[in-house]
Formats: C-alpha cells, structure tokens, sequence
C-alpha cells in the first residue's frame, strides 16, 4: 500500500473505474491529449481513446447539458470543469435541470452524472481562480456535493459518487493536489456518501470543516493541545447530505463549536451547519457557535499580501479555538 | 457497449413494425395503394399512413380544445395549447422510429407525444395534475409532457435547455452505437439562447445522431420574430454550424415528414445533424393567462386563423381521395369518444397524496 | 395618499423615476407592447417608447450582460427577468461580472442596475414558477438584495435601489402583486438599504421574516396574541447588506428567535440569520434558533394537494411560536 | 441625452487629434507621404501611421518577452501572452478613435491595450499586481488589464462574458446618441460560448455600433480548432445574425486596420456589427502553466515561427521604405529604454495594503 498524492489518487481512480464500467465517459476543456490543467485525467485519453474522453469545446452548459442527456441514455458521464470558478455558466442546467430531473418526472428519469471541479484558494489564482463554490450547490435538493481532504477519501467518495444514481458534484482543492499525500490500498473500497469522519478526537472544542480547512484544523487542533485545550476535528467530507448525526454528537459532546471554512462567510455552508448546530444542540452548548470564514470581498485577490489577508490559516483557527475554549 | 434489454425489447418491437407508424405503414400498404403519383407514394409512404397522421393531427386538436372548454369551466386552471403545431408536429415525428429514437418535445408537443406513443389518458391526466398522471404525478404545471417509456424526456420550464440533453442523448446513441437519433423541438424565441449555440456546436463538431426542430410560429409571447430574430429564418443559423439547415411550410404535413425522414437518413447515415425550421401558427393566446389582442390586430389573427394545419391537411387528403367521408366521420367520431373517456378518466383520478411528496428527489433503494 | 396594490406602487415608481432620470431604461421580456407577464411596466412603453422600454429576445444571459455593458456606459439599466425561476442562465454574468466589476477594478468601473424578478409559491406555478431564489444572491458580495413586503416598502425601496450605485436584485413576491393593498404618498420618499423593520412590537418571541411571510408572520402572531403570547415581527426588507442590529436588539430583548422562509430550509437564507443570531446573541437566548422554511425537495410542486403541503403557512408559523414561547 | 462631461473632454481630445492614432495620423501627414500608389495611402493613412502603428507592434513584442523573462528570473509568477496577436491587435485598434470609443478586450490583448492608451508602465505594474497598478491594484492575475481612462473595460477569467458588455456599451452608445463604437476581442475557442450567441443576435436586431474580433490562433489551450468550431471560420457564423463577416490575415496589419476601418464606418453610419476573425499564431504555450509540446508537434510549432507578425510588419514597411533602417534602430532604442525604465519602476512599486483589501466591494461615500 503505497503512499498517493491527492491527484494521484484521483486520476487512477477514474482509470479503475472506467475499466470497471464501459459506460463511463470522461469530458470537459482539455482533458484528452494534455490530460487536464491540473493532469487529473493524464492517460485516460491514451488507454480509452477519443469515444471515452472527450476534449469538448469551451462550453460549460454544454458540457453539463449534455451530460445529462447522455446520462439519460445510459452513460455515466463524469465532466470536468477547468476551474470551479467557471461552472456558473452551466448553473441552469445543474441547478433547473440535473438536479430536478427525477423529481419532475416522478423517477422516470434519473441522472447518474459526476461533475469533477478544482476549487479553492492560496494558489495564487486572484478572483476567478481561488473560489469555493460550494455553497451554491449545497443548497439545492436533488443534488449531492462531496469534498474529500486526503487521498484515501478521494479514492472512496469517488468511487461511491460515480456508482451513484444521482448527479454528485465533487470538488478537490487545487492546493492539495500534489501538497497532499496519504495512504490509498488498491482495493475496491468505498467511502459512502452522506459520512462524516472524526480524524481528531478531543472533549473540550469541535472543529468542523471540509477539504483544505480539514487539514488546517488538524494544524490547529495541535497547536493547542499543549495548551491542554483538547479538540475534536469532524472532517465532513460530504456536504449534502449533512451527516447531522456525527456533527451533533460531537457537539453534545463538546459543549462547543467552531465552524470554518474558506468561501466568504455570509451565507456560506457554514451557516447551515451553524443553524442545526444552535438548534439542535442548543441544551449543551457552553458557548456560542462560532465561525472562521473569508472575509466579504468577491473572490480572493491576486497579491500575495491581499491573499494571505483572505485566506483562512491554523493560525486564524487556532485563535478562535483559543476563544471560543476561554468562553 | 451492449444495447440494454430494455432498449432491445423496445427496438424489437418497433423493427417487428406494428408498435410504430412507419411498421403500421409497412403492415397496411398493399402495392396498389404506394402505386408511383399517388400522394402517400410521393413521399414513400401508404394510404393508410396518411389517415393515421390525419387521425393523430385531429385527435391533437380535439384534445387541445377540450383542454381550453374545461379551463373556462373553471375545471383546470392552466392551458398551454399546440394549435396550429399539429401538422408540423405528426408530420416530423412520424419519421422516427418509435420506441428507440428519442425526443425532447416542449410544452406544445401534445402531438408530437401522441404520436410518440402518448394517450389522450396521459395529456389530460397531467391537465389535472393525478397523481397518475405518467409524466410527472402532478408534481408539473400541464405542459411538461415527459415519458420514459416512450423516450420522451420529461420536459422542464426553462426554454432550450433540452436541446442540450437531446445532443447528450445522441452523443450516448453514438458512443454505445444503438442507431438511435434524438430530436428536440422548441419555439424560434428559445433558440436565440445559448445553450442552443453550444449544442449545435458541439453535435456538429461530433456528428451526431441529432435532430434540430424549431417550431416557428412567429411570436415569443407577445414579442414577434423580427425583435427576437435577427434573420429571416432560423433555418439561415444551420450554416453557422456546417449542417444542412431546411425551412418548411409547417401547414404542409407531409413535407414536414419527407424533410424530417431525409434528416433522419442522413443522422443514420452518421451523416451528422440537421436543422429543420417549420413555419407554424400560433392559433391561440401564449398560455390561458395571456391575451394576445393586446399586441395582435384582429386582421392579423383573422389571417392566421387562414393558415390551420387540421382542414388543410384534411381537405388535402380528400382531395387526394385518401380520406373518404365515411373515413372522416369514423373517425371524428373515435376521436370524441376516445376524448371524452380521457377526460372523464381524468376527471375521476386522484389528487396525488402529500405523504408521497419527499419521494424520488434521489434514487430510492439503490443496492 | 391613495391605498394601491403592490405591483401599482412598482409600476408608478418605474414611470416616476425615468420620468427624473433621462439615464434610466428598462429591458426584458414582454415588458413592452405586453407591460410584462404581470403588468409591472404597463404603459411605460407607450410613455417613453422603443429606445428606453426594450422587449428583448428570450436571453437572460444577454439581458443582465448587456445591461452591465451598457451601466459601465452612462445608462441605470433597470432588467425585468420574467420570472426569478429564470436567472440562472444570467447567474454567470451576475456573480462573475456584476458583483465583481468593482472590486476586479479596484473602483474604475461600477456598475448602477437594478434587476426586477417575480419570486415566490402558492400560486400553482409548480418547480419553475415559484422558488425563492435569494439565498443564491445574498451570497454574493458586490450584490444587493431587496425583497420588500408592502407596497411602501416596494416603492421607496425601488427608488433606492434605482439610484444607488451598485447592482441590486430586486425580488417581488408574485403572489402578493395583486392581494396586497396599502398607503402609497405620492411624494418622493425612500426607504434606505439595509435598514429592517419591525412591523409588530413584542416582548416574548422574535419572529424574523421577509417578503410574502412578513405578512404570514403578523398573521400568526395575531393568532396567538389572544393566547398571551407577545410576538415581535422583524421584516428584513433587505436581505443583502443584513440589518444585523435591528435583529440582534430585538432577540437581545425576546430572547426567542423564530426565523421563517419560503425557500428550502437546508442553506436557506434563514440559515445565515440563524447563526448570526445564535453566534451574537448567545447569552441572551432563552431558547434555541428555529426556523421555520420549505421542505427538502427541488421546487414546489404543482397539484395543489402538493403545493399547500410545501409552502409555509400562517398555522405553521403559529405552531411554531407556540413551540418556541412554551421551551 | 446629454454626453457626460467627462466624456465631453475625452473626445474633444480625440477630435483635437494629437490624443489618437488617427489625430496623430492626420497631424503628421504631409500631401507628398499619402501619395497614390504609396503603402499607406492604399489604406488611408501616412507613414507616420504606418512607422507608430510597427511602434506599437515592436513595443507590445518587447514588453511580452520581458515578461517571460522575469517569469523565468521567478520576479513574476504567470505570463500570459499575446506573441503572435500583436500584428492584428495593432492594426484593428488602429480605426478606432481613442478615448472616445470602447473596447473590452481579453486577456492577450497587450497591443491593443496599449494601442489604445495605456502604457509600458501600466502593463508592467499588472504583471507585479502592485498597490497602483491601474487594472485592478493588484487584485487581478496579470493579464486581466483594464483602464476607465482609455475606454478600456475591466477583463474578468470567465471568456466571453465581455461580448455582452460591449454590446451593452454599444447599446448605450446608441440611445444616449454619443456617436461611440465598442469592440470585443477574444479567442476562436471562447466564441463558441453561448454569450456571444445572444450578444451577436440582440446587436443585429437593434443594428448597434458593435465589433466583434475573434483572433483565432488555432489552439483553446490544448484543443486544436477543428474540435473546438464546427466550421472552417468563425466568420462564416457572422450570416447567421445578418451581419458582414470578413477574414483577415492576422500578420497583415494593414489588412486588419482596413477591415476594422470598414466596420468602424459601417458602425458610425447606423448600419449594425460587423465580425472580424483575424489568423493569428500562438508562438507561445498558453500561458506560463502551459506545456504546449505535450499537443503540438516541433513541426506544427515551426511551422507557426514562420508566421509572426512583428518581422513580417517590418519587412513590409522596409521594401515599401516606410521604415527606414535608421528608424528602426531610434525605434528599438527607445522601445528597450521604455520597456527597461517600466521594469525598474514596477520592480520598484509597493505591494497594495491589506488593510484596503476591503475597499470597493461596494461604491464608497456616495451621497
Ligand atoms: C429561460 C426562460 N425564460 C423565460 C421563460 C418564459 N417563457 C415561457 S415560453 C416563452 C416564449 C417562448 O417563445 P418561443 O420560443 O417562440 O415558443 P412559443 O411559445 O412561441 O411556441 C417565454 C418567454 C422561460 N420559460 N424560460
Ligand atoms: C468560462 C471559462 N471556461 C474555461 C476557462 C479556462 N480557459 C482560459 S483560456 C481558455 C482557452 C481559450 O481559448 P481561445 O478562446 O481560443 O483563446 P486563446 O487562449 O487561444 O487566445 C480556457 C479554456 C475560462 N477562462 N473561462
Ligand atoms: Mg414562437
Ligand atoms: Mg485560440
């Protein structure tokens, strides 16, 4: 069992996949021949050819558009958007379409799709090249969102995303793609959807977040621990479904919760988390729930100095657990 | 990649010829009548086709007008009408196969589902939004036609976004080879959207099994071709793709079908897609919440109520001697009946039940 | 000061201001000849003609581009999107280039438009006639978002949002256009940005709400009124820049905070509300955050059994106090 | 409605001459240098146009390299090019008046950007994003320039969504009556989007002051044209909205100032957009991320060496002894020193301060 980056883990498992099931189809800009901007999809095009992985136009509601139709008729497409930043364009068919298919049509029809999309920021992409996105997609019934944090999640909620009967939007920070590396066996495992992971059991304080934050509250949840400030880091690893059950055990547990994540705060998936958090553990709370997100500007800027200015770090967690623990 | 059983079953069905009106054609034409001058042998079918395109033309009015009689009684509260479609609709859709090629019809496609295999039962149950009604259980507005067991992709609200499916759907018929050819339909408004640009594109780039229809009826609500447009003819964009692009009288059934068989040969063929602009009318308001006089003169609706596919296809077929008086009164009478029963049929269904209201929004037991 | 309906004091505002402001235009979908599917700009057409009331083609995407093209220009472009159902093929210029042309160009360019859509349920429009689609919105810094209640509101706030200096989405509950009366003064008053109100005094229970459930939510508190129970109703009026005071002194005093929406509950608008308040309001709360929102399932359906099922009604919000006053 | 004083003193600037291209033109042309049958009076200009327009041309080329350099040095993190456009860039913003006309340009638009005003400085402070960079303040990836003060909009990441606001600019042009034209430019790969499906349409119907460029250079990153357009030219889908449509040879900058003259003309006349799809190279990966040898053969890249615009400018202005050997050396002197001086000085310019990053999210102190 060998150590994987985060990338790595990706593009095999999309090799294994597509030689598990023949109707699995890759598309999007740029991922035959140059195998992706971020090479995610390298190889691919060499071993299943033009039929399989298809260099499309720059159209991303096409690519999306017509990836439910070809889901419709029996493929199971798995498209990439170059850039997270850029799926708004396909936003009505993911959103009015995808997403609504099998609602509307009272389960004649179904979309067993995958969207694949680099997110996230301090890779030096300015505005439109360091978004989370994610909020918007969470929202919406009939779609699920995955956003994995080490290699062997990625190989498992892939997996489980790609034999799912319903569209999966499944996004990997482009900063770990080759930072990251963990442990991936070359079993058949899968990570299901809709679980969460403890990947930092402590009593006093939760820590929940997802992709790059996941590993920044690891950083931070250290840093502490020889304060005696003991952290428990709920890694969510699927978005929707929430898996509330873990979240609110933690908590009850705990008496206390920090919520961080990357994409500006108002509105963002934190909210949410914050919201059933208040609720539903309100009788056990020591103290409010609190948040650690970006700041409300529109996209993270390019300069380095406005960049670290916007982008959350263990330090930036590390004083809200020191907080929210003196509360 | 295997064609499913399904699909096979349903292609054996429709090669076997009875389950569509291209084998309906096969199984009733005697050589006498595709006899070379007659109408039906001028475009290489039979008599008795052209009576069943005349039977689906009428029974789609009929329906469509008792859809409008039940709204002003207060019975349904919503119409959107395909009058004046009719004939462009049964003459394109006749050229497919049914059972294996696909569609992705719009909200006037209540002919174009009729004769994909819908029955009077299915449009009026979904008027009434029952909780059988097969397109969507009540949970769409009327209009949103869709069958899975016909390959009519369940239609949604927001315009041209099926065209993209139709082209992901031929893409799939290419990449897995089951011959199939989809189709999608919508109004000249609808196709200045982007998605329709994208599409084109990319099946033109692919070609792909994927027919273009729109259905010109010269207004987008109240905003008439030359604002919404800026060519003559829809049909004038194909080009801009590389692909043949047609125009035609969508009062004329039968050149509507020839052009749509010769798209269809051609997609077959791998020839890649077409663009088949019918020039249709609108013979009623938008929708039931519309008044068209607003932004109509009476002379123009007058004129437009000139150019109505149902007589003009029928007294073609009289003229032709293929549809005998006997023929038409059988018929017209089949057809009240078969209308009548739907409605009462519907009428009698059940709302759906709100405990069944959080289903299907994800698959349900997937192993 | 004559009572009108809602959608009189939005067409007389129109009128009004392109009457003061030569630079105003309006464009959209039969907003000429046909005065809009609802009649919002009948008779502007007749009044200012072809060059400033545009019937344009069925392109959202077109309608809100050019209109940021043609703000960066000299003109106030006011776009009506037919329906809210229908902005998701301009989501991308929305987001990407409305929100972000100022900050992109550090404040050389801005860009002054307003963007009117009809929102809302219970009125047999089934999934794409009647979401709620301001969570997608309020998200997004660089965007302002309105959604006023009554035909005051509607007035003085479109003044407001026609005049200031950045895009502003301009939602208006459809069911409301007609059913909702109220005192208009012709004179020329607005009703700033930001600035909620609190449309019933009370003591117990904080009810926080905008739009169609601003009146839903009086409803309910006049129904448990005679119970005893004091009810303060906040109406947010605007939702993007968040009255956040206004809301936290009304739960500092209540100490019960009840927050409703017509949108899907999971990453609603409300979910923002819910953990501001939880978060800032912590030691002052005698009872969990609940919300009160539409169910999980993509769109409201049509059959009428279905959509009185999903939408949020009086009696709901009624229990729902009852059940916040009583913990 | 009336032209904003601001506007008001930028084209009196421009009519004044000395501040445009054409001003210059008209200021430093003697009777004896436009003389029939000379290069430059074949398209309306002087030799004084044509040595300032290989100015332009010369200088895009050096500022384009430099950056390269310093990429490689590690003083900047990313390029993205316009080696290879230059030529097309030049000769299109050529014919149109400065500081009184619009352009949204994309992200290779380096010669037109400074065509059009901005300077060796401006463009070197976007690559080092620093607090005065006059784009963004540093807040954008370079490449994204941008100046109120040239006309010049704002460019964002998402391609082609600029069409739309150079259409809404030309809309705007139109009602307020301000006489202004408004061009886009971007790739062949990126007009495929559905953006520029819905701009071309709407400016067609209303005939606006629009121009659209493609600068087709055969690649959207790794994807070569044939996968990526459905036809041999993006100007052949100038048709589809009624409008002209011309190819250019993207090397022959006088062939591109005499297109984008013609449209220019069209536009001011009243007589709607214009498609202009210029043949350009791309002599480098597409950007500094790019590995372009990994899709493109040593043969094909060659190949493209062969057709660079900036010699081939210089030959033609050579033979036609527009450009004599002494200029070309004054010229390259002063481009070096220019390009030489803009470096020490972006090197020299202080990052933006973090504690302005929250500023202009939204308009500041607005009454
Ligand atoms: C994206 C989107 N925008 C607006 C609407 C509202 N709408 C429904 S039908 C229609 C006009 C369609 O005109 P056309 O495409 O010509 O078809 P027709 O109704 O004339 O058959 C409009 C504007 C919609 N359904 N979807
Ligand atoms: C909407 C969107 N999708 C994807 C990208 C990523 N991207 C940037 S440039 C580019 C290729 C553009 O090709 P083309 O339009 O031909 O211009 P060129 O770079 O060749 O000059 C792509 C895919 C983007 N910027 N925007
Ligand atoms: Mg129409
Ligand atoms: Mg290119």
């Amino acid at each position: 069992m060998a150590a994987k980056t985060f990338i790595e883990a990706i593009r095999e498992t999309l090799a294994d996949e597509m030689r598990r099931d023949e109707s699995i189809i890759v598309l999007g800009e740029d991922v035959g021949k140059k195998g992706g901007v971020f090479l995610a999809t390298d190889g691919l095009w060499a071993e299943f050819g033009d039929d399989r992985v298809i260099d499309t136009p720059l159209t991303e509601s096409m690519i999306v558009g017509a990836s439910i139709g070809a889901a419709v008729n029996g493929l199971r497409p798995i498209a990439e958007i170059q850039f997270a930043d850029f799926i708004f364009p396909a936003f009505n068919q993911i959103v009015s379409e995808a997403a609504r298919m099998r609602y509307r049509s009272n389960n004649g029809y179904g979309v067993p799709m995958v969207i694949r999309a680099p997110y996230g920021g301090g890779v030096h992409g300015a505005l439109y090249h360091s978004q989370s996105v994610e909020a918007f997609f969470t929202h919406v019934p009939g779609l699920k969102v995955v956003i994995p944090s080490t290699p062997y999640d990625a190989r498992g909620l892939l997996r489980s995303s790609i034999r799912d009967e319903d569209p999966v939007l499944f996004f990997e920070h482009k900063k770990m793609y080759r930072s990251v590396r963990g442990e991936v066996p070359d079993t058949d495992y899968v990570v299901p959807l809709g679980k969460a992971a403890i990947t930092h059991p402590g009593s006093q304080v939760t820590v929940i977040a997802y992709g790059l934050m996941a590993h920044y509250a690891l950083e931070a949840a250290d840093r502490v621990a020889d304060d005696g400030i003991s952290v428990e880091v709920v890694d969510l690893r699927t978005l929707r479904p929430l898996d509330t059950e873990t979240v609110l055990d933690s908590v009850r547990k705990t008496g206390k919760c920090l919520i961080v994540y990357e994409d500006n705060r108002f509105g963002g998936y934190g909210a949410e988390v914050a919201a059933i958090v208040a609720e539903e553990a309100f009788d056990y709370l020591d103290g409010p729930v609190t948040r650690i997100a970006g700041p409300e500007v529109p996209g993270v800027p390019y300069n380095h100095a406005l960049e670290d200015w916007f982008m959350v770090s263990p330090e930036k967690i590390e004083a809200g657990i020191r907080t929210l623990a003196a509360y | 990649m295997a064609v499913t059983k399904d699909e096979a079953a349903k292609s054996a069905a429709a090669d076997s010829g009875a389950a569509t009106p291209e084998g309906a054609a096969a199984a009733e034409a005697g050589p006498d009548n595709t006899a070379a001058g007659s109408l039906a042998a001028s475009v290489g079918l039979t008599d008795a086709d052209l009576v069943e395109m005349y039977r689906y033309v009428a029974l789609a009015r009929a329906l469509d007008e008792r859809m409008w009689i039940l709204n002003r009684a207060g019975r349904i509260p919503f119409v959107i009408s395909g009058q004046g479609h009719e004939g462009a609709q049964v003459g394109i859709a006749w050229a497919f196969k049914r059972g294996h090629d696909w569609i992705a019809p719009f909200y006037r496609s209540i002919a174009t589902c009729l004769t994909f295999g819908m029955s009077p039962r299915d449009i009026l149950t979904a008027q009434y939004a029952t909780a059988n009604d097969p397109s969507s259980g009540g949970r769409q507005m009327p209009g949103h036609y869709g069958s899975h067991e016909h390959n009519l992709v369940s239609v949604s609200s927001p315009v041209a976004t099926q065209l993209l499916h139709a082209v992901g759907i031929a893409l799939a018929a290419k990449v897995r080879k089951t011959g199939q050819v989809a189709m999608t339909s919508m109004g000249e408004g609808s196709s200045n959207q982007g998605d329709v640009h994208e599409g084109l594109n990319f099946a033109a780039i692919h070609k792909l099994p994927f027919i273009f229809v729109v259905e010109n009826n010269g207004y987008a609500i109240s905003v008439p071709m030359a604002r919404q447009v800026s060519v003559a003819n829809v049909a004038d964009r194909a080009a801009a793709y590389g692909i043949p692009g047609f125009v035609v009288d969508g009062n004329d059934v039968l050149a509507c079908y020839a052009a749509a068989r010769d798209a269809v040969a051609r997609a077959r063929a791998g020839e890649g897609p077409t663009l088949i602009e019918a020039k249709v009318t609108r013979l009623t308001g938008h929708s039931s919440d519309d008044q068209q006089t607003k932004y109509r003169s009476e002379e123009e609706l007058a004129a437009e109520r000139e150019r109505d596919p149902v007589p003009a296809f029928r007294t073609q077929l009289k003229e032709a001697g293929v549809l005998t008086d006997e023929t038409e009164t059988r018929l017209a009478a089949e057809i009240k009946a078969a209308v009548d029963e739907a409605t009462d049929y519907a009428e009698s269904q059940s709302d759906p039940d709100p405990a069944t209201a959080l289903r299907y929004v994800y698959a349900e037991d997937t192993e």
